[in-house]
């Protein structure tokens, strides 16, 4: 769901990201973050709530909400709407609190 | 009503629409029915014929005997809310309106005519697209309307 | 740690504006910003802008936003600039602690602007954390900073200025926007905004509300109700709409946060959005050499937060021994400015709100 | 308003102190607090309950209390989760001198009932295996030691205190009390006068202006001590880690987040409770020294509240000779939270002039008269 | 309306009714409804259910709104690694 044609906005061309979203091989382009290239394809369940297990989002954009946390590189509750997504990134979907020692 | 669904009432739109005489030749219309603080339109107007004055807050005011109807406020209006509009004949009404959408109408092409209300009202004819740097990407449509629907007619949807 | 006369803090039309004006007096300083670049919330304005020509009138908010980067970097040896940033602490030994990915900073100052701007408003109905359902201005990002749809039938909550302007970058992006929700009995923004709206075939719902969010995982369907006079629902108004995105728009409230960190004499004030500092005519607080510009302290357009950069900007340069060469003509000047702004009907709870706040 | 005894402070202190009094039929009690339920030093406090002590009479307190918070879910009837967790404290000794010292306490803590034991460096490892054992010389470990949520467990007392006909006053300041003929007669606050004779001085770390507004000079000061807590993650940590040496101490809550506080030498006596950056230095260099793997962990919240000190660190629990009917609990020296069930029995116990369930001479404030008191203790962070 | 499924606080999970019931219960301050749900107490700090608890608040003590005192704010505004001061401090030596 990327836009290709814009009446006031370009969009250049970006460098293509490769990254992992719960172990299956996915991309994103240079300037995303983790939730918007995630957004792109389609994936708007990024967490699951701590105490109700709710399904969660992206929603703010700006690091305030908390409903975008996710397992990134091993390492829980980053904030993927403010954290820019890089090459080869392992992302998991997070279902509860974090877990301190990586497990993959 | 403007306040409830943002529909100016005919009474609103009359008080903007100059004499008869005047609009012979093209005018500028403005559709701003608030004081906010905002004066581009008069800023630009190369003849001075938009009146704003000291107080932004001010609504403009058209000097239809200075206006040209040349456009250049169309495009420098922040809320897109100034056509430009002539009584061509009998039939016709010639329209400048803004627009900023794509794909952009082609000359020659016919579109659905719309009203205030978003419903479509008639078939109007593409005269003319000018979209230049200057524009900055509002661009400036020329289009032929039924005359019958000259306080009617705002903007253009979607290629017939 | 390290050690700077002037911190900003926000690096958005305020923030900006504020170096700048510091700079030209002979002050450098230090912007914090935490997006990815500076240029606050109008690096995602599509549209054109209100006001005058010395508030870069009618000139796109992404367009206005280069034009302030450009000011700043024309001082790039006066001010520094870190984006990606975030101000975690601030302690009243005026010492400001910062994350920039993982490396915490701190930095000791003399004064402080904080221009952090507003934050949104939620909202709360039954099942408003489903994924779907998105703040304004996480769609104006997603769609206007990453090119990305937040889905194809949206339905928009709050008909203020953000609410209306979203829409209609909804539509420009092809995105079908169902219609507008409004609780109050009328459209809280500029009608010309409204109008705009309402040709395109977009319905602004007054009276109306969501009910109900409706989805498994994610947002499928909503309920909208009308309300009556006690904005509560009226039976049997209920309506259905298919849609995949929500998008909340309900007003913006000062993010005074870290003015309540450092213990700042604050109060609430609705007309200004929620709980501001108060602050003397030069925008100072009651801790000294701790100023305010922008949204923080009464939520205003960015006409207004360039120009209340620019003051204060002004007068931390001169409070620290740096004057501006045309001072007492600028200081007048933007006062003015302010005054004109803001002196129109829609100024008036602006005005009414800003008498409350003075100290 | 007249009332039986007016009790100044509604923390854990003052609730239980309530409590007791009125589960023994004491009517016409009320309690005034100048901030929200909790909201001062118990709302502030790490909420760690220890049994492992350098004194008796500190160690004695701890255990009784033990006792009740094992029941007290059933006994106040609270409807919310107290959140009691027992699964010890770690007492680490990072030096030769405490090493021997911990040898001491357990001996005492043991003969008083405590089970306490010493343990090797690997044998601590394997209750807490992220500590860093290259700092640690020995360590000491009471398993029925734990931790408590301050908010519920001040609440369950305030419910249980109010359903006996206690009436609770917040955000209701204490201006004065008045003495007469060396005799209170009443208690001025912001919007009541109330007729009383008694007085209990619960108000933890303002004790000392209270006393003041009767003439007893009470030999306590305040001071700022400072926590900080973290996000919330799975489980990893059972217990209390706490070091003197280190200065530290840090525990994660059943919640997930971990709270960990620290006291800082150098601060000055008085009300401040601000947080400070430097504290945040200290802490973190503390815990990730002492639990390198928390360093992943985000702090997201920093604050401070005040420990009221006694000179020998030890709670005064006590009448005042000087002024019949006014009532001490202060001088908790950080642990009024955790002595909170004794505190309340003990003092009701002494208002009503009944014998005490521990002989409370070495509570009393004129064990202060005598510049050489007993003991002091020295397991405080 | 369905409380159990209105979110207040998305950090801590507290719904709209547990927020009514404690209300009901004669908690009708912000810092006593924090000390027993959690709000303001989570990641965000009450950034984003203070102004809807405090827009509650008003509505059931019929109070108005700016005279209802929301969350207390402290540092941090936002999550750091300890090990992040930790390191800013090896850096700083």
């Amino acid at each position: 769901m990327r836009i290709k044609e814009h009446p006031i906005l370009t969009f250049e061309e970006k460098k293509k990201l490769s990254f992992f979203f719960d172990g299956k091989e996915a991309y994103g382009y240079e300037g995303d973050t983790i939730a918007s290239a995630l957004h792109a394809m389609g994936v708007k369940v990024l967490s699951h709530s701590i105490e109700l297990n709710r399904p969660r989002g992206l929603y703010c954009a700006i690091g305030n909400c908390s409903s975008c946390n996710m397992i990134v590189d091993g390492k829980p509750n980053v904030r993927t709407c403010v954290t820019m997504l890089v090459e080869n990134m392992k992302v998991k979907t997070q279902v509860n609190k974090g877990d301190i020692y990586e497990k993959d | 009503m403007l306040n409830t669904n943002g529909v100016p009432d005919k009474k609103q739109i009359f008080s903007r629409f100059p004499d008869k005489k005047y609009i012979l030749k093209p005018k500028a219309i403005t559709e701003c029915y608030e004081e906010i603080p905002c004066n581009p339109c008069s800023t630009s107007c190369p003849f001075d014929a938009i009146y704003i004055g000291e107080d932004i807050n001010t609504a403009p005011i058209v000097d239809f005997e200075k206006c040209t109807g040349c456009g250049i406020c169309v495009y420098n209006c922040p809320g897109l809310a100034i056509f430009i509009v002539q009584e061509l004949d009998n039939e016709n009404a010639r329209f400048k309106i803004p627009y900023e959408l794509i794909p952009l109408p082609i000359k020659g092409e016919t579109w659905s005519g719309v009203n205030r209300a978003g419903e479509v009202i008639t078939k109007v004819l593409i005269e003319k697209v000018s979209l230049t740097e200057k524009q900055d990407k509002t661009a400036l449509i020329q289009v032929l309307v039924p005359i019958e629907f000259i306080n009617d007619f705002i903007t253009i949807r979607s290629k017939l | 740690m390290k050690k700077i006369d002037l911190v900003i803090i926000g690096g958005g039309p305020a923030g900006l504006s504020a170096a700048k004006m510091a700079a030209e007096s002979g002050l450098s300083s230090l912007i914090i910003e935490r997006n990815f670049k500076i240029g606050g919330q109008l690096v995602k304005q599509t549209h054109m802008f209100f006001g005058s020509e010395k508030q870069y009138a009618k000139t796109r908010g992404i367009d206005i936003a280069k034009i302030l980067v450009n000011d700043v970097l024309k001082y790039s040896d006066m001010i520094e600039i870190m984006t990606g940033t975030t101000v975690v602490g601030l302690y009243k030994d005026k010492v400001v602690t910062l994350l920039k990915d993982e490396k915490y900073i701190k930095v000791k100052t003399k004064a402080i602007i904080i221009a952090t701007g507003a934050s949104e408003k939620v909202l709360a109905f039954e099942k408003n954390d489903l994924p779907g359902i998105y703040g304004a201005g996480a769609v104006q990002t997603l769609m206007n900073v990453h090119g990305v749809l937040p889905g194809h039938n949206v339905v928009m909550v709050g008909s203020g200025n953000i609410g209306l302007i979203v829409s209609y970058q909804l539509i420009q992006a092809g995105v079908n926007v169902l219609c507008v929700l409004e609780a109050s009995s009328e459209i809280g923004g500029y009608k010309v905004h409204a109008s705009k709206l309402k040709r395109l075939g977009v319905d602004i719902k007054t009276s109306h509300s969501i009910k109900k969010a409706i989805g498994k995982d994610y947002l499928e369907r909503i309920i909208i109700g009308k309300l009556d006079d006690k904005w509560e629902f009226i039976e049997g108004s209920e309506e259905e709409l298919i849609v995949d995105a929500l998008c909340i728009s309900v007003g913006l409230s000062p993010l005074s946060n870290l003015l309540s960190m450092i213990g700042t004499e604050m109060k609430y004030v609705s007309y200004l959005g929620g709980l501001v500092p108060l602050i003397d005519e030069n925008y100072e607080t009651s801790i000294e050499n701790v100023f305010v510009a922008g949204d923080v302290c009464g939520v205003e357009e960015a006409s207004s937060a360039i120009v209340e950069g620019y003051l204060t900007g002004l007068v931390v340069a001169k409070k620290l021994g740096y004057i501006h060469p045309n001072y007492d003509k600028l200081y007048l000047d933007f006062k003015a400015q302010l005054h004109n702004l803001r002196s129109g009907p829609f100024g008036e709870k602006l005005r009414r709100g800003l008498e409350e706040i003075m100290r | 308003m007249k009332a039986n005894i007016v009790i100044v402070g509604a923390g854990i202190s003052g609730v239980s102190i309530a409590y007791n009094l009125a589960k023994k039929g004491v009517k016409d009690i009320v309690v005034f607090d100048d901030n929200y339920l909790s909201g001062g030093a118990t709302g502030r406090c790490g909420a760690g309950i220890r049994q492992q002590w350098g004194t008796k009479n500190n160690c004695i307190l701890a255990k009784k209390s033990v006792e009740f918070f094992e029941i007290a879910q059933e006994e106040l009837q609270y409807p919310r989760d107290i959140e009691f967790k027992q699964e010890g404290y770690l007492v680490i000794a990072t030096t030769k001198e405490e090493d021997l010292q911990f040898v001491k306490n357990v001996k005492l803590q043991n003969s008083l009932g405590i089970p306490a034991v010493v343990l090797t460096p690997k044998e601590a490892a394997k209750i807490v295996p992220h500590l860093n054992l290259d700092i640690v010389t020995s360590a000491t470990f009471c398993p029925t030691d734990g931790h408590l949520n301050p908010f519920t467990v001040t609440d369950a007392y305030y419910l249980a205190a109010k359903r006996l006909g206690v009436k609770f006053f917040y955000q209701e300041k204490v201006l004065n009390i008045i003495v007469k003929d060396n005799k209170i007669i009443k208690v001025i606050t912001e919007n009541y006068e109330v007729i009383t004779n008694k007085v209990v001085n619960a108000a933890g770390g303002y004790s000392k202006e209270i006393g003041d507004m009767v003439g007893i000079d009470i030999p306590v000061y305040s001071e700022n001590h400072e926590i900080l807590v973290t996000e919330p993650i799975e489980k990893i940590q059972g217990p209390m880690v706490i070091s003197f040496s280190l200065n530290i101490y840090c525990q994660q809550v059943p919640h997930g987040s971990f709270i960990m506080g620290r006291s800082d030498p150098n601060m000055p006596q008085g009300y401040n409770v601000d947080a400070s950056w430097h504290f945040l230095d200290e802490m973190a260099k503390t815990a990730v020294n002492l639990l390198p793997p928390i360093g992943d962990l985000r702090v997201i919240r920093q604050w401070g509240g005040l420990y009221n000190l006694s000179p020998d660190r030890q709670p005064i629990i006590s009448d005042v000779k000087e002024l019949p009917g006014f009532y001490l609990a202060c001088g908790f020296s950080g642990h009024g939270f955790m002595f909170a069930p004794m505190t309340g029995l003990l003092l009701s116990e002494i208002i009503l002039g009944e014998k005490t369930t521990v002989d409370t001479t070495d509570l009393h404030i004129d064990r202060f008269k005598n510049s050489d008191f007993k003991d002091y203790e020295k397991s405080v962070v | 309306m369905n409380k159990k499924d209105v979110i207040i606080c998305r950090c801590e999970d507290v719904t709209l009714e547990e927020l009514h019931n404690l209300m009901k219960e004669g908690y009708t301050s912000f810092e006593e409804i924090k000390r027993i749900l959690r709000v303001g107490m989570g990641s965000c700090q009450g950034n984003t259910c203070g102004q809807l608890i405090q827009r509650e608040l008003a509505n059931f003590t019929n109070t108005p709104i700016n005279k209802v005192v929301t969350h207390k704010v402290r540092p941090l505004f936002a999550g750091v690694k300890l090990k992040s001061i930790v390191k800013a401090l090896d850096d700083e030596s």
